[in-house]
């Protein structure tokens, strides 16, 4: 049996509807919108932390590794390879931080992540195409194998470093940061004042400029350039191709085998450079310290709908929930203000297309959501934590689902079968 | 031999009788979830292992937990070290809590210990001595220093995962804060919730909760995260604000080396002590059942001043530290 | 399902006890590159093997493994992915230690309250599922994403729940909190076995029958022969009248029924309270065990056996000085190593069908054969 | 002028051999340059084989290459492709998520730096499409396109390589009559410019119009090599497959007056939105079959999903008819209630719907009758009814199989399809929804599939035939109807109609002219 393929009932689900894809203009105008009904909600609750600086830049950092986790499975399932064994893959990058990281420095700890991340590749490479097995089960076992593998050496290399422990490396320098000079402080003044909108957009501006760490450069040149190779060069149509049709790819002369090898290989390295950035930020490597990031990630992944900019998206949402429930709870509780918001304008424009149940259902949960908001002062902090997850799901519900994985992704595939 | 540091996990090797003490005190540990390395609680215990292991030559074996497992696993542990021989046996964490009773009752002949709790029927015995602490008290004391250190009246506290143990902390904190300005602001933040482990092992998530509390005005903060703290006193640094460590005098742990000049003080637990003293009373036969409070009275738990960051206040705290011990200031260990 | 010979029955074999050698001897070298002797982990193991206390636990670790793989397996085999076994058995274990614990619930009697406990349980697992099932067919949500974010969100209402002021009650002294303790006539009673402290969960049973009624629904019944159906093509179960998203429903509710029994053997067997250390991840465990066991009843069985004598060695290892991590690291590589013998047996086999086929067809004449 | 230039292609002595088959064995020919050479052959006969042996796909096991009088030796396509060699596969390789553009250049992609080069390709696509009249447009989605255009696309493919030598497996399958002359216009074209072309066809009356030469392969070898001068239809058939040609033949009318299946004023609306079925409205009778004919993509497969349940259409009726003539509204009904109800579905796409490949002939007998006797009682399956009944089909069917415990795909797609034939017609069904019966079957499947139909049809059963094959319809048909756009644009008496009239109204030239 194969559980590759993972998509009984979608199809059926919604029809996918092949729209003209929205102009550059359109995007942005809904972004100003979009920031506008924060700084709405922002200005009525007094919520800061809505779009300060400092969530913006949490946001960021929490996001670069779930970036970097969906991009990898990205790759992988653009060539046809589901891989779930991204979380086992981060971890190894975790620990080839720590061990490279704290004995050379930041940069040689990213390469080595990096490094261990494609072996972790390689593994499931061999495993998924030369032997054909199932990609999940494949996935499953690196996860269980890697944990167990890096505490493993970690207790071999790390219990005599100095500053290091059975369960933790040495302190790993961080990287550079970087701040726009000048325009973070203008931005700081705008942001201070508190005015609509404008200060909120400085906000967003200045978290974007200050203290940015050069990992976070890189993840963003990253995924842009991941978009350029993947849909603008040769390169790029081919790996595609061996995801959408791999048999006709195949008669055209493309190797096959050597694009999965390349992108699978290519995808632990992504999921290994995750587990590094991750590393590389917290400053060591701890046992356990990915806590199913891996997971998240491949969510974004399918969140993006196995495009850079939608994964960095949900992995740029999910980040901000995550950020903003750790830094307080005054930022969630205004959240609900913002949900509900949200959900009524969503029920507002779900019933002008004519879809009345899935309207109403928006505006119930959404005036549930505001009467939350106006009978508590706080969400219970035991609850605060699961914001990011709760976003989510509810984004996903209410977005129109077009989802359009790779055609075989999940399948296995075997040389010389088409025809 | 019986060096200064015992680095490998199962001294013996394998060879469990080999270099057998002429004292022939045999002891076992079982640590919790982390085990020997964790620089934090399991740690704590181990130096305390060790240092009777220097003085009295002893025979040891340790063994630790993994993630995710049962008391059956817990209780087949301890066990284990009493089928070896192991007629002293300290088990690190109040989760051995139901283990130990069941194991205790079948081996009347073994002394037991447990660090950090006392069930009534559940992990009592005439066998079993139980080690708690007060850290409710020495928080207590560090939420006082970071009251007279804050200049913003706003300080902050990140606890690991959100357990009575670590609420223990909170509401100590919160008090000694209050005393001394009773109307600061003391923001709360636990990163994760039971059964999800990481908030102690997260060093990300603590320098996202910390420097939320910064920007929301806080200057000093007291992690009581485990390993997440190192990510509180990061960015205590790049911020130039304050810390407090915990559970040891973080200020001289080799891995915050970097950043120990923002740590002005730890909350001391010192369970390194209660593991020592237990082990030689067994030793010299003064072993005694039952629970065995370590607080500020009794030594087991203080606050740390390497550094001199708080060498100006000592005076205030040791003040309160005095109340405490007089009993003239009760801490309350709960909300 | 297939016809016994002996020929198959030594295929069957030959890939996982290949698989089990194979990971053996990397086990082995992975120990001795890292300066550890292999013949102590050997040497481990047989204790372990030899003692009554481990054979016990193993057995009930496999009762839960088992029954989380099975949980797993309803959906795989219609290629459904529930990651979210995990925080539906924590849900369903705490609502129902929550309910079983309540004083009122001391008037039943013991068979009936067990009962009430365990069909709790099963419906709050179904519920919790169904909330996948139900954005999946209305929205088209990805169950692997909902399944990620509801297992978090679990976490979260559980340990909201898990308060003094709500479900739970705190005991002065300890450092533990969790539900209130389920009182004799609502646990369930193990099995003393000589030579062991630990008794057999009762519930062991339970488990065995939900896997006779697993391979019973799906091979003998209409319901399970669509669930294959649907798995094998969606769209030629369509074609063949099955309501897919019916199905998609049913199974979810179905495997969310099955996960919420997951944490009954030790609820009632062994802690009698949820609290702060009730096992998690078992859900995890589940998808291995189903993996590795083919998502097949008696496969799976094996598979969870394996997986629990396994786990329970861990502390033998750790006794001997061997790192207990080794245990992780060989139970990644038996999953792996027996996934790719079986694809080969599989392809050897896929072969010989053919073959079979072709000379069924008397395709195999050369030209010489074939006069013209 | 005097020396003959080598030949474009000599394939020498080529066998080829799979786990218990031979597909080729010993086959010698030698392809002329700048001529079209046809091979023929039944299903299965190893045409495909041997085409793919040449494209470098498989390695054949004896025999040597030569193009244009050097021996080669292929490891891959890319191999091939740079001696000029190109294919088109009997089954499109096409992949849907791609635009026509990314298809065409996959693999030879004209590059700046590391950057495809788009415009390049685009304007090169251009030209192509221009120069041949092929008419396609370089940025839709293959999603997007009907079976005509990819059929176009895949030739466009071939001849952005630049190849030379041109390997059509089957083209015309699926395309009706003036598609095929606009592609026999286009491989005249080809071939006036120097190009060679190996063209593979069953229909031996298009096969004889555009070859020079034609070799006939029988089981694996090659057993003539003709010159179409010289040969009529029926001598190619019977050195085919040593007998003459079935014909589909209809003897005598069975139609009664007995309404089965009405169908008023059905309309469905695509996804996006489009009217896929416009007000479409027929009623078969007990012992009728009504053809329908069109070119794919025109509403065929949302008329038989509508009827079977699978789509629900947006306004309309349908009435099915039992036994006993009491008529029920089933508009609304689930599949599954109307296959209870009496309907048979013999699915376009075998793999797709027909069948469950990775199980057993008996599963795959239970398979849509999963709710009736004899395989079910109640909600249990009957395991033994069910494999005894698989066994009765086997054998009533000729279903070549070792046993009934192998897995689908280990048949043949001929063998496949007896079975589905089999299941269907074991329901007792009162209609037959049969789409495409016998695509890619050989002949003596699709004559036993045909005379199924007829015996069903002599009892009562009233069947919907869908097909491409245009001889199968009007062989086949009491009645036919056009369908285009969705819509019923005509009807036709099968005992009069030509397939070229029944091509122009397809097509909508009908209507001009
Ligand atoms: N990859 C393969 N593995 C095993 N057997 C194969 C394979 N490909 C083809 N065959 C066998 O070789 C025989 C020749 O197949 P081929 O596809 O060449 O026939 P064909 O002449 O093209 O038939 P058709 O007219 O149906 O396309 C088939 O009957 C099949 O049994
Ligand atoms: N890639 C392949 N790998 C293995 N077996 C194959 C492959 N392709 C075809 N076969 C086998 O070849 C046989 C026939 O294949 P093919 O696709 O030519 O059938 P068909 O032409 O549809 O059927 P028929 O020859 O009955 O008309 C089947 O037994 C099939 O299992
Ligand atoms: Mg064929
Ligand atoms: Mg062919």
């Amino acid at each position: 049996m194969t559980v590759g393929g993972l998509s009984v009932g979608l199809d059926t689900a919604a029809a996918p509807k092949r729209g003209k894809r929205a102009s550059p203009w359109t995007y942005a105008l809904f972004a100003v919108a979009a920031l506008a009904v924060i700084s709405l909600v922002r200005v009525t609750t007094g919520a800061t932390d809505l779009t300060s600086a400092g969530t913006v830049q949490a946001a960021l950092t929490a996001a670069v590794p779930l970036a970097m986790a969906a991009l990898a499975g990205l790759w992988a399932e653009r060539a046809g390879v589901v891989n779930i064994g991204l979380e086992g893959m981060m971890v190894l990058g975790t620990f080839g931080a720590g061990y490279a990281g704290y004995q050379w420095g930041p940069w040689a700890g990213v390469v080595f992540g990096l490094f261990l991340g494609v072996v972790g590749g390689l593994l499931h490479a061999v495993a998924t195409v030369t032997f054909g097995v199932d990609h999940i089960i494949s996935g499953v076992a690196i996860n269980l194998l890697a944990p167990g593998a890096a505490l493993f050496m970690s207790k071999l290399y790390f219990t005599d470093a100095p500053g290091g422990g059975a369960r933790q490396s040495p302190p790993i320098g961080d990287a550079p940061k970087v701040t726009v000079p000048g325009f973070a402080d203008l931005m700081g003044t705008i942001e201070d004042k508190h005015w609509f909108l404008l200060s909120d957009l400085a906000g967003v501006l200045r978290g974007l400029t200050t203290q940015i760490s050069v990992l976070t450069l890189l993840a963003a040149a990253l995924i842009i350039g991941t978009g350029w190779l993947l849909w603008r060069s040769a390169f790029g149509l081919r790996l595609r191709s061996c995801g959408e049709a791999p048999a006709a790819a195949e008669s055209l002369g493309v190797n096959v085998y050597k694009y999965k090898y390349l992108a699978v290989t290519a995808s632990g390295a992504f999921a290994g450079l995750g587990g590094a950035f991750f590393a590389v930020s917290s400053g060591q490597f701890r046992e356990g310290q990915t806590g199913g990031r891996g997971f998240i990630g491949l969510a974004a992944m399918i969140f993006g709908n196995w495009r850079p900019g939608g994964l960095a998206t949900g992995a740029g949402l999910f980040g901000y929930t995550d950020a903003m429930s750790l830094r307080g709870s005054d930022a969630v509780h205004a959240l609900l203000l913002l949900l509900g918001i949200a959900l009524l304008v969503v029920a507002v424009t779900q019933y002008r297309s004519g879809h009345h149940v899935l309207s109403g259902f928006a505006a119930a949960i959404g005036v549930l959501f505001g009467w939350w908001f106006f009978a508590s002062d706080e969400v219970p902090p035991e609850l605060v934590g699961a914001a990011p997850y709760v976003v989510t799901l509810l984004v996903l519900t209410l977005a129109a689902q077009r989802l359009r994985p790779p055609k075989l992704a999940g399948e296995p595939y075997r040389r010389g079968q088409s025809g | 031999g019986c060096g200064a540091k015992n680095n490998d996990t199962g001294s013996g090797g394998g060879t469990p009788t080999s270099g057998a003490p002429a004292a022939g005190l045999k002891i076992g540990l079982a640590y919790d979830i982390g085990g020997r390395g964790d620089q934090s609680f399991n740690d704590s215990a181990a130096r305390g292992l060790d240092k009777a292991k220097t003085e009295f030559g002893l025979d040891v074996k340790e063994l630790e937990a993994t993630a995710g497992e049962t008391e059956a696993q817990k209780e087949d542990r301890l066990r284990q070290l009493v089928e070896g021989g192991y007629t002293t046996v300290v088990a690190v964490g109040f989760a051995y809590a139901e283990a130990i009773g069941k194991v205790a009752k079948d081996s009347p002949e073994v002394k037991f210990a447990i660090i950090d709790d006392f069930t009534d029927g559940v992990d009592t015995g005439a066998n079993i001595a139980n080690l708690t602490f007060a850290e409710q008290e020495g928080s207590f004391l560090v939420g006082v220093a970071a009251a007279l250190k804050s200049k913003t009246g706003n300080v902050g506290f990140v606890g690991g995962v959100n357990t009575p143990l670590i609420q223990k902390f909170e509401v100590g904190y919160t008090a000694g804060v209050k005393a001394v300005k009773a109307d600061a602001t003391v923001q709360v933040k636990y990163l994760t919730q039971p059964p999800d482990f990481t908030g102690f092992n997260d060093p990300a998530k603590g320098e996202t909760a910390a420097k939320g509390m910064f920007d929301a005005g806080a200057d000093v903060v007291y992690a009581a995260a485990g390993g997440s703290g190192n990510g509180v006193f990061k960015t205590a640094k790049a911020n130039s604000k304050w810390g407090i460590g915990v559970d040891s005098d973080q200020y001289n742990q080799p891995a915050l080396a970097e950043v120990k000049d923002v740590i002005i003080t730890s909350m001391i637990k010192e369970v390194d002590v209660a593991v020592y003293d237990f082990i030689s009373s067994v030793k010299n036969g003064s072993f005694k059942a039952g629970q065995k409070v370590y607080d500020l009275k009794a030594g087991g738990i203080d606050y740390a001043t390497s550094g001199g960051k708080i060498d100006d206040i000592k005076a205030k705290i040791d003040e309160y530290k005095a109340k405490i011990v007089s009993g003239e200031i009760k801490v309350a260990d709960k909300k | 399902m297939r016809k016994l010979t002996p020929r198959s029955v030594l295929l069957g074999l030959a890939a996982p006890v290949g698989a089990l050698v194979f990971a053996a001897v990397v086990s082995a070298i992975i120990l001795a590159v890292t300066g550890h002797a292999p013949t102590d982990a050997v040497d481990a193991m047989a204790r372990a093997a030899e003692r009554p206390r481990t054979l016990v636990n193993a057995v009930n670790s496999a009762t839960y493994y088992y029954l989380a793989a099975v949980a797993v397996a309803i959906g795989f085999r219609m290629k459904l992915f529930n990651i979210g076994v995990d925080g539906q058995y924590r849900l369903a274990a705490l609502l129902s230690a929550a309910l079983a614990g309540a004083a009122f619930m001391e008037q039943l009697p013991s068979f009936l309250r067990i009962t009430v406990t365990i069909v709790v349980a099963m419906l709050v697992g179904a519920a919790w599922a169904g909330l996948a099932a139900l954005l999946k067919v209305t929205r088209g949500v990805s169950e692997v994403i909902s399944t990620i974010m509801l297992n978090a969100v679990a976490t979260y209402l559980v340990s909201y729940l898990n308060r003094p002021e709500r479900l739970a009650v705190s005991t002065a002294g300890s450092n533990n909190i969790g539900t209130p303790k389920i009182t004799e006539g609502g646990q369930v009673a193990g099995f003393t076995v000589e030579g062991s402290s630990s008794k057999l969960f009762g519930l062991i049973f339970l488990a065995a029958a939900v896997g006779v009624l697993y391979w019973f629904v799906l091979s003998r019944t209409r319901f399970g022969f669509e669930l294959k159906a649907t798995g094998l093509s969606e769209s030629a179960a369509v074609a063949s009248g099955v309501n897919v998203k019916k199905m998609v429903v049913l199974s979810m509710l179905l495997s969310g029924a099955v996960a919420g029994l997951v944490g009954m053997p030790q609820l009632l067997g062994s802690s009698y309270s949820y609290s702060l250390d009730f096992p998690a991840g078992l859900g995890f465990i589940g998808i291995a065990v189903a993996l590795l066991g083919r998502n097949h009843p008696i496969g799976m069985a094996i598979a969870a056996l394996l997986w629990g004598f396994l786990a329970n060695t861990a502390n033998s290892f750790d006794t001997s000085g061997i790192p207990r991590e080794i245990v992780d690291i060989m139970q990644g590589v038996i999953v792996l190593s027996v996934v790719v013998a079986y694809e080969l047996v599989r392809r050897y086999r896929v072969r010989a069908e053919q073959h079979a086929v072709g000379g069924a067809l008397g395709r195999t004449k050369t030209l010489e054969e074939v006069s013209s | 002028m005097s020396t003959e230039p080598p030949a474009a292609v000599e394939l020498t002595g080529i066998t080829k051999r799979f786990p218990g088959v031979i597909a080729n064995s010993d086959v010698n020919i030698t392809v002329r340059a700048g001529t079209v050479h046809a091979i023929v052959g039944e299903n299965g006969a190893g045409k495909s084989t041997l085409m793919k042996i040449l494209y470098g796909m498989q390695p054949p096991d004896e025999g040597t290459i030569a193009v244009n009088g050097a021996p080669v030796s292929f490891g891959s396509p890319a191999d091939a492709i740079r001696a000029g060699i190109g294919m088109v596969h009997q089954h499109f390789m096409l992949a849907d998520n791609l635009t026509v553009l990314e298809n065409v250049v996959l693999g030879s992609e004209p590059r700046k730096g590391v950057a495809l080069d788009f415009a390049a390709a685009r304007a090169k696509i251009r030209d192509i499409s221009d120069a041949y009249g092929l008419g396609v447009h370089p940025d839709r989605l293959v999603d997007d396109l009907g079976v005509g255009e990819r059929q176009r696309v895949e030739i466009l493919k071939v001849l952005y390589r630049g190849a030379r030598v041109l390997i059509l497996d089957e083209p015309t399958a699926v395309l009706v009559p003036q598609e095929v002359d606009e592609l026999f216009g286009n491989l005249r074209e080809l071939k006036a410019e120097g190009l060679t072309i190996l063209f593979i066809s069953h229909k031996l009356d298009e096969v004889l119009s555009v070859a020079d030469d034609i070799t006939v392969i029988r089981r694996g070898t090659t057993v003539a090599s003709v010159s179409p001068s010289d040969v009529t239809a029926r001598e190619l058939a019977e050195l085919m497959v040593g007998s003459a040609l079935p014909v589909p033949e209809l003897r005598d009318s069975t139609v009664t007056a007995k309404p089965v299946l009405t169908v008023k004023n059905l309309t469905v609306t695509g996804a996006d939105g489009r009217l896929v079925l416009d007000d479409i409205s027929f009623t078969i009778h007990a012992g009728e079959v009504l053809g329908i004919a069109g070119v794919e993509g025109n509403g065929q497969a949302e008329l038989v999903e509508a009827l079977m349940g699978i789509h629900a259409p947006n306004a309309g009726r349908v009435t099915l008819g039992d036994r006993a003539g009491n008529q029920r509204d089933i508009t609304r009904a689930s599949t599954r209630h109307r296959r209870e109800a009496g309907m048979g579905y013999i699915p376009e796409d075998r793999h797709r719907q027909g069948v469950l490949l990775e199980a057993s002939l008996w599963e795959n007998r239970v398979l849509g009758h999963q709710t009736r006797p004899p395989n079910n009682r109640g909600p249990l399956l009957d395991r033994k009814g069910a494999k005894a009944d698989t066994r009765r089909i086997v054998s009533e069917y000729d279903v070549r199989t070792p046993s009934i415990e192998v897995n689908a795909s280990a048949l043949s797609g001929g063998n496949q399809q007896k079975l589905i034939v089999g299941r269907e017609m074991s329901g007792r069904p009162v209609v037959l929804l049969a789409s495409h019966p016998t695509r890619g079957v050989d002949v003596g499947a699709q004559a036993a599939i045909w005379d199924h139909i007829r015996r069903a049809r002599a009892q009562e059963l009233a069947v919907l035939l869908i097909s491409a094959d245009l001889d199968e319809l009007i062989g086949m048909s009491d009645t036919l109807a056009v369908i285009l756009r969705g819509r019923f644009v005509a009807e036709y008496d099968p005992r009069t109609v030509t397939p070229e009239q029944l091509g122009s109204a397809m097509t909508g030239a009908g209507k001009e002219g």
